[in-house]
Order: structure tokens, then C-alpha cells, then sequence
């Protein structure tokens, strides 16, 4: 099982998009610094999503570097978890691997 | 357990450095053990005792000092990558002809060897890539 | 709405004007950071500049930005200096924002919401660009 | 296509192995060409590594690179180099060459296609992956 | 008339479709470092290309860095100029502003 | 004509500065003159006395030093993000209690008031963003 991380924003990057693309079914996906802006509900980025529902792929957002940016949950039809660097931590130990995306 | 963390961003132009040095201390704070961090790309400027942020800002090289003073850790600097971008210790400043060299003490330079070598012997390892 | 920039004719004039484009997203890269420093300094010197947020550029005018734990200054707090300096016309891209989901109330008042012609406008008459 | 390679269960089987992600294209950064000098590093100190060419990173398996006014070292003999240093497991990702339109044909033969399946089980089975 | 230069691939990058959807009539284009991946014909990008055919925007690629990298025209729909250095220089002067697109 | 250059990436990490290089380099043989040359953002690493490529490769900052020279250009650095980048004349590295600064001859650090004053003052403007 993978964890991937994303530090781009899905507007002006492809690489949440090649991420989506790649990853398996149980893989985890964390979302980091420009990252973030992947967990708003813009309908550009939302279009790029189907296949996130077919996988069982678990979503998690980097809680300070959120904050930072002045956003919040509840605008994306996605679950994401606001998770902080501590959490980050275990997500890597759970996960088998990483493989970062930027 | 053990972590690896390879850092490819320099501080102050994007954000690697500082979520890789978060995520370090956190490695820490939870009890595991930092095989290496390995400075890699633009990462090696998080080696450079030139960088000078404003007071009331955080100095990114400095934090990273203080947690390899403290905890031992082994902070590797890529010398292709560091050379090529205008880091380098005195011995290397020397050889180059440089009035003096900008690697912060507690930072070594060394091959990508040390890189493969952590690959291997690290139970995981995490790479920051570069934000901008 | 600031008064000073209600005024869509005046706003979008940007004659013998610079224009700094801003389109890049705050903290990932000092990017913003450095396109909000030029702009005051251009009201610290005296010189008419005009801001066009355009694309990811946006974000850096989102309310209720919280630097607690990342490196970065608070990028809301630094734009808000703007109009002290004398800096006023700050413009936002109508596209960008409904591209991205934004209402105009999630972001700060000291900007100014213009439709994609008025964006043409503004780039087709200003004198010089600066882009970051 | 190299022999080495050709069976396809040797090919994507990547336990114990380091997978070596390469996402971009060459010249544009100096990403690309760290990649290659970590393939070759590995390839020079007998560490087992395998390069999976995705995304962007495609492009720097592209024939007749022609390097002559630009600053930056050839690519493509760099990558040319690898087989010498016992560095043969280069895998392109098929999806990647046909999303920009790329033939077979128009890259070195020192690399082989590889499907979508056979990506996501290179993935599976590597025990560390170096992204650049 | 504004010069617009962009530097990033199309494959990777949103900002060659940020600088078609800002660009002008009469208006020209150069692409240059890796943005010279946008004159290759990848479906991917041929999608985002409508408004070029309306619109009379002059598209410039710079020779040193397409050669660089392999390419060769006659692989896209579109009409691409190879320009070297100092015809670079000259499309700067025929326009009266360049913006940057990165 | 008068151009004024910004450089904003890197030499070695991004091709920014070989372009721009190359850029300022035709601007001149064509009989242009090049009103200032302004290094900002990453841009600032152009002007590192430190930066020491491979032999056979173009050393970007002396490429600079020497088109700078003979054609008595003015390179300015800006300070802000010089020294935040670890870029600093011998003058701020005594001031930081550095033992010794790293900029080039020919490059003087100063304020962004001089890329408003170019940006005024040049028949042409062209920015040259980071390609990483």
C-alpha cells in the first residue's frame, strides 16, 4: 500500500491528476503545501474525479498548510481528513511506501 | 523505526523545507529515529550559512541545525548538487579557488552513494520535492 | 468595494501604468510574496502600479488566512498593507474565481471583481507587465 | 528492445529493488538529469535499481536530442550511458506515450512498454521509491 | 499587441492554457524551455486549441530548445513558426509589451 | 532600443537563466542596448561567486560577468531576496557576522525600486520566470 503526496495545486499543476491516474485500490493519498487546494470543490478539479469513488483510496489534508491558505471542508462533494504533522507521520508508517508527486 | 527524508526544496522560495523540517521533528517527537536527511537538488541550500532571513522570521537552516546538534542526526548534502549551486565547505571552496566556503556546520558533504545506501537501510523514506 | 475602484473605467485604465500579474497561489513559492513586495514598494516610492490576480492568484486574496504553524508571514496580512501604501487598484479575474469554486465574499474588500473583457482591457493599455 | 527485458515478469518485478520515478521532462529543470545520476550512481556501486519513465518524464527517452546552443548536457547520451553501467531495467509507462502522442519508434530502444497493469504492479512490488 | 511567452509543458503545466484563454486578437505567442512540448500534436492538448483557430494569434516556438529536446514540427494541427535567438529578440520589439507565463 | 532583462530561475536547476543568457546576448548583436539586467526571486543565484559547474560545462554566472563586463551593463541583484537566498556582498555578510560574501564582480545588490525605475525608464520589459 502506497501513501502518495501532492504538493501542487490541481489548477495550475497536473500532478493531483497523474497521482489519481496511478494510484490503487487502499492506496492513501496525503495533500501538502499548493496541495491543498485539491480539497476545494472547484468544478475544474472535481470533473477529474470519478475514478476516486470506484477505488477505495483514503484522502487526507495537511491541516496547517489548509489553515494557512484560509480554507476550509465542506466544499468538495469528496471526504477528505484534516490531518496534522504528527498524524502525517503514522500515515507514512501505515502506508508501505511513499511516492511523492510535485 | 527508521525514517529517510530527502529534501529538494530550498527554504524561503517554496515551502519543502519547512513542511520536511515539520515533518522531522514529528518523526522525532514520536520516539522514531532519523536514519538520514538526505539535501538533495535545491535542497542544498538549507546548508548555507549565508541565508539570512528577517529577525522576526523562522531560519529555516538554523532549525535544521539545531535538531541534528540535538538529536545526532546524520544531515548529508548531495556535493554534485551543492557545488553546482554555489554551496560548498572550505575544503571544496579551497580547491575551487573561493575566498571561503558557506556549509553550515553539523551539514557534510558527500556522494549520491549515501542516498542508495539509505534507500536500502531505512524502513521508510520520504522525499519533499520542490514546491516551486 | 473600495470607493477608489468602483469606478470600472478608471480601474481598468491602466495607461502609462505597470501592471504586476499575480498568478501564483500564496506560501507554495515566495512567488506572491515577491510580486506583493514590488507593489509596495511601488506605493512606498510613489509609482502607479496596478495588481490584475489572475488564475492561481486568487488565493492570495482568500479571507481568514492562519499562519500558525508553517514558516511563512501571513500573506491576507501583507496585502492588507497594500492600501496603506497608497496601492489601490487591485483587481481579480471574474473567471478565475468561478473556475475555482470562489464566492466574492470569501475574499478580502480590498480587491475589485472584473469580467474577462475587462481583463483584456486592462492588459491591451497598461505600458509595461510585470508577471510573477 | 533489449533481451534483458523482454520478459515481462522479470521486467516489473521490483521487490527488494529501489524504483526510481522519473515524472520529468529534461532540460526544463535539472531534476531529470539528478534522476539519471542516481541511476547511474546506483549502476557504478552494483545497487539494484529499476526507472519507471512517466508522465513528462517520458520525454527524456526521446530520439535525437540535439544539444548545441543551449547550456545543458545531452540528455539522451546521458541516459545512453546507463545500460554501460549495468542499469538496464528502464520501463516507459505506454499511457504516458500515447496522451502526448508518441510512437514506439520515436524513442531509444534502451526501454521497454510498459501497460497500465504493469505499472501498478511495478508500484506494488519495489520496496522504496525515489520520485524525482 | 502583447508577446506572450510560456515556459512550462502543457502536459504538466495549466499556464499554456491560462495564456490561451487571456490571449488576444492579434496577439502572439512563443513557446520556449519545456514549453516547446506544446507544439508537439498530444491529444491532450490539440483539445484545448478552439480558440486559437478564431482568434489570429501568431504561435512561435524557439528553435534551440525544440531541437534540444528531439521534436519536429508537422506533428500538430497547428501552424508553428521555428525562430532562433534573435528573431526572438525582434518579436519582443514588434510587440508593445511581453507578458510571462511560468 | 532599450531592454530591460529579469531574470527570475537559477542557473544549473532550471534553464531560466541560460535562455536569458542567450536572450540578452542577441539583444546586443543586434545593436539593442540592455538598460539593466535585474536578478530576483531564485534569479539571485546567477550572481554566486560560489556556484562551480563540471569543466566542460558553461558556467552561467561568468557567461554573465563577462557580457556584463564588456558591455559595461548594469546587473543588479535584489537585496531582499539575495540574502534570503544566502547572496550577499562581503558588506552584508560582515553585517550578518558572516566570514566572507559570494556575489560576482560586476553584480551590485540593491532595492526593487530599480526594476520600477526600469520598468519606467525601458522601451522593453521581459520577465524570464522559473522553469522549475
Amino acid at each position: 500500500m502506497i501513501l502518495h503526496t501532492v504538493n501542487k495545486s490541481p489548477y495550475a499543476n497536473q500532478c493531483l491528476v497523474d497521482c489519481l491516474t496511478t494510484a490503487a485500490t487502499g492506496d492513501t493519498i496525503i495533500l501538502i503545501e499548493d496541495g491543498v487546494y485539491g480539497a476545494t470543490a472547484g468544478p475544474l478539479f472535481d470533473k477529474s474525479l470519478p475514478q476516486l469513488s470506484e477505488l477505495d483510496i483514503k484522502l487526507y489534508v495537511l491541516r496547517p498548510d489548509f489553515e494557512a491558505r484560509g480554507l476550509h471542508l465542506g466544499q468538495s462533494v469528496l471526504h477528505f481528513s484534516l490531518v496534522d504533522d504528527h498524524r502525517f507521520v503514522e500515515l507514512v508508517l501505515e502506508a508501505d511506501k511513499v511516492l511523492s508527486w510535485y | 523505526m527508521k525514517f529517510t527524508i530527502v529534501i529538494l526544496g530550498a527554504p524561503y522560495s517554496g515551502e519543502t523545507a519547512d513542511t520536511a523540517c515539520r515533518f522531522a521533528e514529528a518523526v522525532i517527537a514520536q520516539g522514531h529515529n532519523i536514519y538520514r536527511l538526505f539535501f538533495y537538488h535545491d535542497g542544498v541550500h538549507n546548508a548555507s550559512s549565508l541565508v539570512t532571513l528577517p529577525q522576526d522570521e523562522i531560519q529555516l537552516p538554523q532549525r535544521w541545525q539545531q535538531l541534528i546538534d540535538q538529536y545526532h542526526l546524520e544531515a548529508v548534502v548531495c556535493i554534485a548538487s551543492a557545488l553546482r549551486r554555489g554551496v560548498a565547505n572550505d575544503i571544496e571552496a579551497r580547491r575551487f579557488g573561493k575566498p571561503c566556503g558557506n556549509l553550515l556546520e553539523g551539514f557534510e558533504l558527500a556522494g549520491i552513494g549515501e542516498l542508495l545506501d539509505a534507500a536500502a537501510h531505512s524502513d521508510r523514506l520520504i522525499t519533499f520535492g520542490p514546491s516551486s | 468595494m473600495n470607493d477608489n475602484v468602483t469606478d470600472n473605467t478608471s480601474a481598468t485604465d491602466g495607461s502609462k501604468r505597470i501592471l504586476l500579474v499575480c498568478r501564483h497561489a500564496p506560501y507554495g513559492t515566495s512567488l506572491a510574496r515577491e510580486s506583493i513586495e514590488t507593489a509596495l514598494a511601488a506605493g512606498a516610492l510613489g509609482v502607479d502600479i496596478t495588481l490584475l490576480f489572475i488564475n492561481d492568484g486568487v488565493w492570495q486574496l482568500y479571507n481568514h488566512q492562519q499562519v500558525s504553524v508553517i514558516a511563512a508571514k501571513n500573506h491576507g496580512a501583507m496585502l492588507s498593507a497594500l492600501p496603506l501604501y497608497g496601492v489601490e487598484r487591485l483587481l481579480v479575474d471574474e473567471k478565475s474565481l468561478s473556475e475555482r469554486g470562489i464566492k466574492a465574499s470569501n475574499l478580502t474588500d480590498i480587491a475589485e471583481v472584473i469580467d474577462k473583457d475587462q481583463v483584456k482591457h486592462l492588459l491591451a493599455n497598461c505600458k509595461v507587465i510585470l508577471s510573477f
